[in-house]
């Protein structure tokens, strides 16, 4: 069964038959322990400088709430403020209007039960791969010696064992993205915010670490936010799956996977949900393509 | 072995090109010595310990004027960082004070030190200090934000921050400062030797050039350049790649 | 009690010889005895020394007349006072041997060197040059005085840039000797008995009133050493040669001392009315400001006057 | 307005401090002047002229050297950075040459030039060229690799490699040169304004402290920092600040 | 039909029926004119500086021709070379041992006839997005105004021209992506290098682009390099794709695909001759988790 919901529309669902149930029912029922959602994104903008002077409304009354231990895939067109909403989650911007509640507390500051994976990994160069992997834990306080267990399992994970010493710059494309998965993971937080962490790997990598993530996301109960342009594998993740619209980012329709786990990318099912989902996006796709050629 | 053959060959030809217009003798040897007559300088310097103990003295208030300048300067450099009243009133000031030649600071040097090794000092420090506050500053805002990001991200606030992000993140802008700092308090020592007479490389300067010593003055200036030199190898140029090559600045093949 | 001790400034110069000699042979200190201690500190230029004085770093010093009269002045007369003399004329003309100058009337249209602004030689020369019917470029005549660093005036003779400077020794002496100068006027001649002064003594008005007693010991051991180098010169120059090579790390050559010596006296006589006159000329030349000050108050010679009658030698007015 | 009205806090307070210290006779007013002392000498210097005089024949001066400066030490940058040959030799020695005090150029500069304007610019430019050469040299070489390395592929060669990414790309360290650069600069103007009397602020400062007229001293050092902070706000921060905007290294919301 | 061949033994290629054909033959028959192929590596070796002082041999005789107005795909495990490969064939490292040859000439500089899109952009912060496509034009000599013309035109083709005055800085991480594309390919040279360059975007704009590249391709008869971890999109671009061993980089295997033009994504005989490849591929990478979990 997929659950479609609007947004933008009547806040209903519909179900395998076609019939239409209340969202907040649909959302809630999986879980029905957690009152109060995980995180609480509530009527959220973000307006960009630019160069003029003048500023760009990047997200646009961004309504979301995740509840614990969900795992929510995020997708859109390229440059629709999926990485920005994740810096609004994790406390780097301030949203121009709106909040970010977390457990019911506004968010103002970073904190560490928000970690992040950066698009463009923000490795440390003057610090070694295992270095960069032990930060988090360093600021967090964990004692010496776990840190470096913890260091080595992580680096292990994703199989750069071997380049504990190097530095950054001596690595390649796909393994600093590596280590920065390694770095987020390491630190174990409530909230793992993930921009395209896998786009540089190599299928078989990728598969590996799609199974290891959902492992530690199953054994933990952490709550996951994932960017990615890959809508197969959003599907493949995720409880459920946002669309954002093309500039400005607004919430266009979030679609619910029950599909079982676990999952594969080629799974038929996937495959199936996954292309329902293109459609959707690819009309966004076209909106932006329209107007840049409308110029 | 080739950097080196090839510095001989440089310095031999400044000393080749000078020889020679002693040689031509346009301006006669009291006005510019001839490079033999420098040796000499040097040499009886070196005899009678007048020169080593010049170094002595002057290294000595070096490396004190310019050890508080660096503490004192990061120090400052975090203040300013973590307030934002310092940053936009004392920051200012900071960088007006710093092109206040040395010279400003003699008599308020003497009226709060008095004749001491503190005057001197005092000079040496208001000389230096700054350039290092201010590289710390230019460090922080020149520095790709994506770091301070990633740093904050990870749990790292205020103090961890500094220490751990920003200040590594910063660390190509500081050495610049530091090496800066280096020359500042270097020509302020001279300033600072003037207060009264004492040993040192700056009475040395001074003497030669009320005598119109010109050997004197070229022999310490030979002094000057090599000690310059030599610390900027030994201290700065291993610091520098050190970070070169942590940061992948330095060709990978 | 505390062993007071007295910090005295002086210049390692050829024109301080009590200070050099006195420093070298150890003759204050035993003159002092138990009573007090010297520390001696040296500077450079008197502008420092001043400096010093003020800010109660030092509480006496050798030093020249400008730089007493504008502490003094500086000071409304609360600063310092002055207490002996020291040494007495060694300032001449000298002109370059090209510069075709040979008499008063070829200075028109020359660049003439004085070693600082206001100062002692300054004010002479432009008092000179009015006296013979010349008047500097800035006063609107066409001699270019120009007050400069006396090493720099000699680069300049050799560079046949300057024709003439009106230098202390021991400049004037080389000047003449590596300058390729000669003497034109010997400052001495323009005064009375030939005696203008050159460097003197002074003292900060606080000390002189809280150590009057220690101040009249050094006055004592003062013109007991001008005696003695008087009296043994041969000796004197050694010494005095020997601590400028101690302070500065450079001895002056034999011929430059011996002729500079010739060119100027040992005295303890502040010859205050030499002060006076040249205070005259520096106003007239507009450097002591708008209205000529009072110098009446700078002198205080109870101290040496009380000296001298132990010992039985003339007072001073 | 924010940040005015604190910097009139500010300045305000360190008024009263000196203030009240005035007040409490602490040092003899020849020793430390009041300011409303330092307020009448400035009155005094601008109503007869001789301060706009003075800060007139100084910034010329400064212009002129400074400008020497900034181009010749831009052509021994690049001469440097194309030169591997210079960069082994003459490198090392610009950077001892940094540290020689201003009064070492001195007597060269009379010995060289004689007494007139040039000798006081070659002293500005002694002072300050250096450190443009070195900043360029030292954004050079930490500046990412990335850039010389699209340059390069993307066509750009020798002049074109040098003019359209490694100079821009090393920007925000040249900028830090030139920002030491002038303070250097302004530093060595003093300098060479004791070689002879010229109209000039150095002139001014040292005509303050041979007549040990600290009233005159306090003035011009105002002065100075004023035309110091002016300088930095109107020039240095302009050009902080739009590299920071286009490098994107201002917030951006 | 897909040839695969062997490079480390026999020089043979294994046609429909398995028959053993000689490589060379296989090689140039598609196109007899070319002589002296367009871009010949020979024996190319590249050893890595590493902290310690050693050297770390990312590649190790590399022997590969390409032919003028071939479409050449690499792909390989993370971190096996690939990036390095195109670094030694624009010029930018020199080969430990081997040698370049374009035209048969030793390559030993840069040149705009080989442009590359890098992995990392390295786009230039202190110019407008604008100013950044224009760069390789204006070393190039080309005249302004037919400059700007074709920055327009590169930029509409990455779907960017109401972003011309942007500066980096402003750009999302797709954007930035298309940037580089667009300034690569503005410079037309005759061969272009891509280090992933479409590993950030979205499924529909990549669609798009793999499009408008094959279009450009066809229409200028430019020899392309294509560097992916996406073994369909290799294959759904390339005249042959080349599948590199994991440290040392090798040549492994070649596959020459001759499936009819225009390809699909999605198409089920692309989908088929990438799973054959990604067999292949996945021993590598195989090889290189046991290499690192054996440790
Ligand atoms: N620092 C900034 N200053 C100004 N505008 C910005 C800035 N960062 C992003 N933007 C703009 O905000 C919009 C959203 O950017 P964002 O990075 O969130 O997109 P995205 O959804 O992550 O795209 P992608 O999939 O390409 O990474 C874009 O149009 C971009 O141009
Ligand atoms: N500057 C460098 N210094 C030292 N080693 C390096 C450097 N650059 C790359 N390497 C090493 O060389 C090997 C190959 O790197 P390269 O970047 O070519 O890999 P790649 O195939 O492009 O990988 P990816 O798909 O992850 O981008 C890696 O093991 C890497 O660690
Ligand atoms: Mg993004
Ligand atoms: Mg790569």
């Amino acid at each position: 069964m997929t659950l479609t919901l609007n947004a933008t529309e009547d806040p209903t669902v519909l179900d395998e038959n076609g019939n239409r149930i209340p969202v907040g029912a649909a959302l809630v029922s999986p879980d029905a322990e957690s009152a109060t959602p995980k995180l609480w994104l509530q009527n959220l903008s973000l307006k960009y400088k630019t160069t003029g002077g003048e500023r760009m409304l990047a997200l646009d009354s961004i309504d979301l709430k995740v509840r614990a231990g969900e795992f929510l895939c995020i997708v859109g067109p390229s440059g629709c403020g999926k990485s920005t909403l994740l810096f609004l989650i994790a406390g780097l911007h301030e949203p121009t209007s709106g909040a970010v509640l977390m457990d019911g507390k506004k968010v103002i500051h970073t904190g560490t039960d928000r970690i992040m994976i950066f698009q463009e990994h923000g490795l440390f160069p003057w610090l070694t791969v295992e270095e960069n992997v032990e930060f988090g834990l360093k600021m967090k306080g964990v004692e010496k010696k776990l840190r470096r267990e913890r260091v080595r399992e992580y680096l292990n994970l994703v199989h750069l064992g071997k380049f504990q010493k190097s530095y950054i710059h001596q690595l390649s494309g796909g393994m600093k993205q590596r280590v920065a998965i390694a770095r987020a993971l390491a630190t174990e937080p409530d909230v793992l915010l993930m921009d395209e962490p896998f786009a540089a790997l190599d299928a078989q990598t990728r598969d590996l670490l799609h199974d290891e993530l959902e492992r530690i996301w199953a054994e933990t109960g952490r709550t996951i936010i994932f960017v990615t342009h890959n809508v197969r594998e959003a599907v493949r993740l995720g409880d459920r799956v946002a669309v954002l619209t093309f500039r400005p980012g607004r919430l266009k329709r979030e679609y619910l996977i029950d599909l079982p786990r676990p999952r594969h990318l080629e799974d038929t099912a996937v495959a199936g949900t996954a292309r329902d989902i293109l459609g959707d996006l690819r009309e966004e796709i076209n909106k932006s393509l329209a107007v840049e050629y409308q110029q | 072995m080739k950097p080196i053959a090839r510095q001989v060959i440089f310095y031999g030809v400044i000393f080749g090109l000078w020889s020679l217009i002693c040689k031509l003798h346009i301006w006669p040897p009291y006005v510019l010595p001839a490079p033999w007559a420098i040796v000499e300088a040097l040499w009886a310097g070196f005899q009678d310990h007048s020169f080593p103990i010049a170094i002595l003295a002057s290294m000595r208030r070096m490396l004190i004027g310019y050890g508080i300048s660096v503490v004192l300067g990061t120090f400052l450099g975090i203040v300013l960082a973590s307030n934002r009243f310092f940053e936009q009133t004392v920051s200012g000031l900071l960088v007006s004070l710093q092109s206040l030649p040395s010279i400003c600071w003699l008599p308020l040097a003497v009226l709060w030190f008095g004749l001491s090794e503190n005057a001197i000092l005092f000079v040496i420090v208001m000389g230096s200090l700054l350039s290092v506050t201010i590289s710390m500053e230019t460090g922080r805002k020149q520095m790709p934000k994506i770091y301070s990001m990633a740093g904050r991200n990870l749990g790292a606030r205020k103090w961890n921050l500094f220490y751990h992000v920003l200040l590594p993140a910063s660390m190509p802008y500081i050495v610049t400062g530091l090496k800066q700092g280096w020359a500042f308090a270097w020509r302020s020592l001279f300033a600072g030797e003037m207060i009264y007479v004492t040993l040192g490389l700056g009475q040395q300067l001074n003497a030669g050039r009320d005598l119109n010593d010109m050997n004197l003055v070229i022999a310490v200036m030979i002094l000057i350049i090599a000690i310059g030199t030599t610390v900027d190898r030994l201290l700065f140029r291993t610091i520098e790649k050190r970070l070169q090559m942590k940061w992948g600045l330095l060709s990978a093949t | 009690a505390a062993q007071t001790v007295v910090r005295i400034g002086a210049f390692p110069n050829i024109t301080h010889p009590q200070a050099m000699v006195g420093k070298s042979n150890g003759w204050y200190d035993k003159a002092l005895g138990s009573s007090a201690k010297i520390d001696w500190k040296s500077f450079n230029a008197g502008p420092a020394a001043i400096e010093a004085l003020f800010s109660g770093a030092i509480d006496m010093a050798y030093i020249g007349p400008n730089p007493a009269i504008t502490g003094y002045v500086r000071s409304h007369g609360e600063a310092l006072r002055i207490v002996a003399g020291a040494t007495s004329g060694g300032a001449s003309l000298v002109v370059r041997n090209d510069s075709g100058i040979n008499k008063p009337e070829d200075f028109h249209g020359k660049k003439v060197g004085s070693p600082q602004m206001g100062n002692t030689q300054d004010v002479a020369l432009r008092a000179w040059l009015k006296a013979h019917g010349m008047k500097s470029l800035d006063k609107g005549g066409d001699v270019t005085v120009l007050p400069l660093a006396n090493p720099d005036q000699l680069t300049l003779f050799v560079k046949k840039e300057l024709d003439a400077a009106w230098a202390p020794e021991p400049w004037a002496t080389r000047l003449i000797k590596e300058g390729n100068g000669h003497l034109f006027l010997d400052e001495r001649d323009l005064w009375p008995k030939g005696a203008f002064i050159t460097a003197h003594l002074i003292v900060s008005t606080k000390f002189l009133k809280e150590h009057p007693d220690v101040v009249k010991n050094f006055l004592r051991a003062h013109v007991e050493l001008t005696d003695w180098i008087n009296g043994h010169l041969p000796e004197a120059k050694k010494a005095l040669n020997g601590q400028i090579q101690k302070e500065t790390g450079k001895a002056l050559s034999t011929g430059v001392l011996d002729d500079a010596f010739g060119r100027f006296q040992v005295t303890y006589d502040p010859l205050r009315s030499t002060l006076l006159t040249s205070a005259r000329s520096a106003f007239d030349a507009g450097f002591l400001g708008k209205q000529m000050p009072d110098l009446s108050g700078m002198y205080d010679l109870t101290l040496l006057n009380q000296v001298l009658a132990e010992k039985k030698k003339r007072v001073i007015q």
